[in-house]
């Protein structure tokens, strides 16, 4: 038994930690604030051609035969470094869709509504999608974009996330059974867990240094015990959620070793609070400055609130675990 | 403890009452938030009513050229303001909620004869230059600097979160005359007069991506000595004056633009049937009693202030218990919008109770600023521990 | 409106703050922890000939005529003085059970059990009563103590609140409707949530009287912001309550003001938390002291628990408000 | 990443789990929580029976005696144990983790030899005496006097929370050897015997009404100067190298523990009918992932210290995150229990699920100790602050 990331394991967050550094910084990443597009095809591409999509995909299947964990490191630098785009439902369509695992298609995904005449339904990046999956509780299912009766949204909560809606959603064509769906939320709650405890940990080190740095009273505000322990709890909140997620992912790769649903529900569950939380915390830290849009506090808050939406509801997943401790 | 109102308060509201259902359906459309120049037109037009109608400076004495009312009254006039979504204050804030207190004690006869009535007219508009880049919470260290050159102040610096600053008159000005480290003690209250060359103004975007704040650049500002208020070097205690003006009413509105707010969530949460989920039953149910108390809270404040003069335990305990409070009713508005929580306005077709999706959303996004805005909770829990509970400071 | 108490308010206040500092000073009644019997006839009676119970009765019927605010300002003084003994049935049977108002004869109380075969039965102070009310949803039945076969409680959670058991509670002889029982949980809501009110409000005294003088670290504890914020929080919670807790009683009053079921709800739900959580905090800022008996802070917590049970349950109260909302 | 154990890891679990099936149906019955001299007895049989099967001293270096067992190996033996439901660590608490590991480090060959063996047999045992009335939190304000007096030392002053004294042959002993201010600089670590004159022990009642501690009463007791760990004035250092021998296992016992309470709880609400809440059904499963997640960070911890030596940031996360998670779970049990959970004991005929009454109101009682005992929860934030995160001291 050895917890900690393997060497390959932190070759690959290294590695994809450099790639954002080097062709996902956060000035260029903010650029595309409010546009109908926050990735351009060559940036996905360079995801692609780092296995983003195709790292789990067997070898023979021209995917990188790594595991959950590996996907697990990996997002989490994605989720840290707050890379835009349909990022989790196209690594969780390779293989189901043509295209997605090389980067050639972008994919998105959106839950089934569950009861009709709700609230429209909210599609993200759709402009940039080459396929769509409809997450059922039962089934899978694939719709063009393109064939899609929808109006773009013109201000999105979070403004690297471009959003379209439908009044109807068509059945579409089935990919996928019960098994595929389930699976489907239970990956989506790890590797959704994994992007959402990234953007945790960067609002740390975000908060962090701004309360290391900003004076008042003739001290860094750091050096307050009100501010540390508010930067106290946004590490522990963060640092349980990561081990979660990353036991998550482990389970589904060791079967062996535990109940990955139970465990992926409780990764995802804990993720999303983690950053929601540390989101907000992040904002409370910097005082007024946080409330500025110059400060990207406020952009992980609601990446967040985006990815939580992408998860399954916080009280399905607590019921999930629940049902089966 | 007697929560009914006495005839005369009863009086006072009824005649309001009437009054507002008359004037409220003369006024023009409401202008779109990034119309400066409307904006400052709807608030003074609105000003000018209440002036003409006897309530302007509802909370100001007599002698500054207010009403004078009771705090009792003062409650009632914001609660029938609130109830009948006449306009709020806008543009007219600092006018009539700060620098007009202030000018009131401590200004001199010319000063208050000069600035007191345009703010009651609604003729002038005045933006606030206290708060600067490095002191925030720790105002008195404060560095916009002001030099005396002859009948003149020379000021150069920055100041932040100077909202309304595009369309104000005036700016009431905390700057430095005394040496570098001087703190409270080196801080002189100016007005200064936003005409004068010098002044750059450069709005902050917020995370709501409005621009209701900005930042003011002075540089080399001429201030005629005449607009001092106060004497030099004595601008801490003349601010501090003005705190001795609060009558336990600040907030009120938003505890009852809370509920309303609530009953507009519990609404929704029946038209979607999550009603139907006894947990979001107790969280209305439990956010409603918070809101309650806070009203009852808000009551006792100022029934206090009546008594005495001053409002009592309140204040900080109050506004602590709002924000946060504030910030749990936004969650639930985000968690009953699902996916409509990710469209930030409102969505064509979907839900048409009385609270639309932008206003979900909307508020969620503000509620952040509740706790750190006036005070973060950080800093109010320090007041209550040593200004109420006597706890020796750090 | 003057929701300020009045001199009548202020001067009653005084006065049962002064009996319980002259017949029931801590110490004496800490005298009586793990005892059957914890208040005796003497002290039972000098609480009746305070108006205690008779406080809200009618002037010809031997009472007082107050109302619900003057006795809320009462019943908060009792428990900030940590009084023990069936106050509140005590009180709230004043008119309905002989000898109850003056004194002569103590009135426990117990919740009609909802479902059969439940937990056993448990009711306080059953050794002291002459008569024992049981709240049902719709009716209040009155039962005779002596007649119960009824075990002693070895070990009471609170040491003051000595208990019995009893496998099967009689129905017992009907002596209210509906309108009464209502009238009953609403009562108790507002007159125990003035007690859990006291309670809450002392262990802010106690939590910042210690806080002022133990020193660690060259100062005070109370100088740290991490303690000085726990004590400003706990205010928060008792003033929050307490200003729910008398709107609530005025507003049985003076029934035009308000929502008399609403606001009593409203005030024992807040009510509980801040006396229950108050007296956690009060624990925590003692540090090690706290977890001592010595230290009394554990008593408010237990009586708040106490308490908590003799109101109807939290989730109940909650869903009263929305209801109303 | 690997959550399998390895072959050897697998094969050392199965043969401690063959082992604690034989042995632990022939235990004595468990004496009274108030038989000390029946605890002790029970503990010390139950060390000489890990001691005779080559498990005592798990985690001590076999130079010192012990097993000298890996990290992992450590917490297989935990886990096994609490699932196994063998007997706690109990009166040899302090000999087994804190005093013996230091003896190992810092003693002398004699005072190895001396005290090392009796502590693994079973044979002695030690209590604490660093905290004072005076000196909680901050250690190094400790006043309890030892002076000098030929080759003895003359200690006066007064402990308190030490646990087994009424059971201890020896006390692991902070005094005061220099000036009265010189705080982590004058403080000296010495080996108290217990059978000294001048010592006097009362117990301390605590809120669950047992007396699990106690204050030590130290008028003019000599010790041997022989008894000394380290040098005069360096027990400071001397006490801070045993904090190099947590292995991230601390508490390891008590998740475990948590998590059979927890599905106590489930039963129990199953059982009541509580179980159709689906608030009750959503708490259970929150506290059971936070549960899982302390488990996984349990075992990153354990694996960071078996690569470098040293557990990671575990420690005081752990920590403070399981202390006040085990309160909500605590308050879980309180809140099923309803009425009963005012009855501080069993309760014949009712609920007869794995967990009973007396437990979940036991629990809940102990449960505010947990963040407090061991360092408050606000010392951990400020450790995590300071030495994790880096902000800087106060």
């Amino acid at each position: 038994m050895d917890f900690e990331l393997s060497e390959d394991e932190v070759a690959l967050a290294d590695g994809m930690r450099r790639l954002c550094a080097g062709r996902f910084p956060l000035d260029r990443i903010r650029a595309a604030e409010g546009e109908r597009v926050v990735i351009d095809p060559s940036g996905w591409s360079e995801l692609a051609d780092a296995g983003v999509f195709s790292l789990r995909l067997a070898e023979d299947a021209g995917g990188l035969g790594l595991g959950t964990a590996a996907a697990a490191v990996v997002f989490e630098e994605l989720g840290r470094a707050l890379v835009p785009g349909p990022i989790l439902a196209s690594h969780l369509a390779a293989g189901l869709v043509e295209g997605a695992a090389d980067g050639k298609v972008m994919v998105g995904a959106v839950h089934k509504p569950r009861a009709h005449g709700a609230a429209p339904v909210v599609i993200e990046h759709l402009g940039s999608l080459g396929a769509l999956v409809v997450v059922g509780d039962d089934a899978l299912a694939l719709l063009d974009p393109a064939a899609l009766d929808a109006v773009a949204v013109d201000r999105s909560l979070d403004p690297l996330t471009p959003l379209w809606r439908v009044d109807h959603l068509p059945a579409g064509d089935a990919v996928g059974g019960p098994d595929d769906a389930a699976r489907w939320r239970r990956d989506a709650s790890v590797l959704g867990g994994a992007l959402l405890v990234g953007l945790a940990a960067a609002t740390v080190d975000l908060a962090v240094a701004y309360a290391k740095e900003r004076r008042q009273f003739g001290k860094p505000i750091g050096s307050f015990q009100a501010v540390k322990h508010l930067c106290a709890d946004m590490l522990v909140r963060s640092e349980v959620a990561r081990a979660a997620v990353h036991a998550a992912a482990v389970t589904i790769d060791q079967p062996d070793v535990g109940d990955a649903l139970r465990a992926a529900a409780g990764a995802g569950l804990l993720a999303v609070e983690a950053a929601m939380a540390n989101g907000k915390t992040c904002i409370q830290v910097h005082g007024g400055m946080g409330f500025t849009w110059e400060v990207p506090a406020h952009l992980y808050l609601m990446r967040a609130r985006v990815l939580a939406d992408e998860l399954e509801g916080s009280d399905t997943l607590a019921e999930l675990v629940a049902e089966r401790y | 403890m007697d929560l009914r109102y006495s005839e005369s308060e009863e009086s006072f509201r009824s005649g309001l009452r009437e009054w507002l259902a008359e004037v409220l359906a003369k006024l023009p459309p409401k202008p779109s938030h990034l119309d400066w120049p409307g904006r400052r037109a709807y608030d003074t037009t609105w000003q000018r009513m209440l002036f003409d109608a006897g309530y302007a400076g509802i909370d100001w004495p007599v002698e500054g050229g207010g009403r004078g009312a009771s705090p009792v009254e003062q409650l009632i006039y914001l609660e029938e303001l609130e109830r009948a979504h006449a306009p709020y204050v806008g543009v007219n804030f600092v006018g009539l909620l700060h620098a007009g207190p202030t000018v009131i004690v401590e200004g001199t006869p010319e000063q208050r004869a000069r600035f007191l009535p345009p703010i009651l007219r609604g003729d002038e508009v005045w933006c606030q230059g206290f708060s600067e880049p490095g002191a925030g919470s720790d105002l008195a260290s404060l560095r916009t600097r002001a030099e005396r050159d002859g009948d003149e102040y020379v000021v150069t610096g920055q100041k932040i979160w100077t909202s309304h600053a595009e369309v104000a008159d005036f700016c009431e000005l905390l700057v430095r005359t005394g040496p570098e480290d001087s703190r409270h003690r080196g801080i002189t209250w100016l007005i200064l007069p936003m005409d004068r060359p010098g002044i750059d103004f450069r709005p902050l975007r917020t995370i709501a991506g409005s621009t209701e704040f900005g930042e003011l650049f002075l540089d080399g500002v001429r201030v005629p000595v005449a607009n001092r208020l106060g004497d030099e070097n004595d601008g801490w205690r003349v601010t501090m004056t003005t705190l001795s003006f609060e009558r336990g009413t600040a907030f009120v509105g938003e505890v009852l633009q809370s509920m309303e707010l609530l009953r507009g969530l519990r609404a929704i949460a029946q038209s979607t049937g999550a009603w139907d989920e006894a947990s979001v039953r107790r969280r209305v149910g439990h956010l409603g009693a918070e809101l309650d108390a806070l009203w009852a809270l808000a009551r006792r404040n100022v029934s206090q202030a009546a008594r005495t003069g001053v409002p009592g335990i309140g204040g900080s305990v109050y506004k602590l218990a709002l924000s946060e409070l504030r910030q749990r009713i936004a969650d639930l508005g985000m968690d009953l919008a699902g996916s409509a929580g990710l469209v930030f306005g409102d969505i064509p077709g979907a839900r048409n109770g009385p609270v639309g999706n932008l206003e979900i959303v909307s508020t969620w996004v503000h509620s952040f600023s509740r706790t750190i805005a006036a005070g973060t909770s950080q800093i109010q829990r320090n007041i209550i521990a040593e200004r109420i509970l006597g706890l020796p400071k750090g």
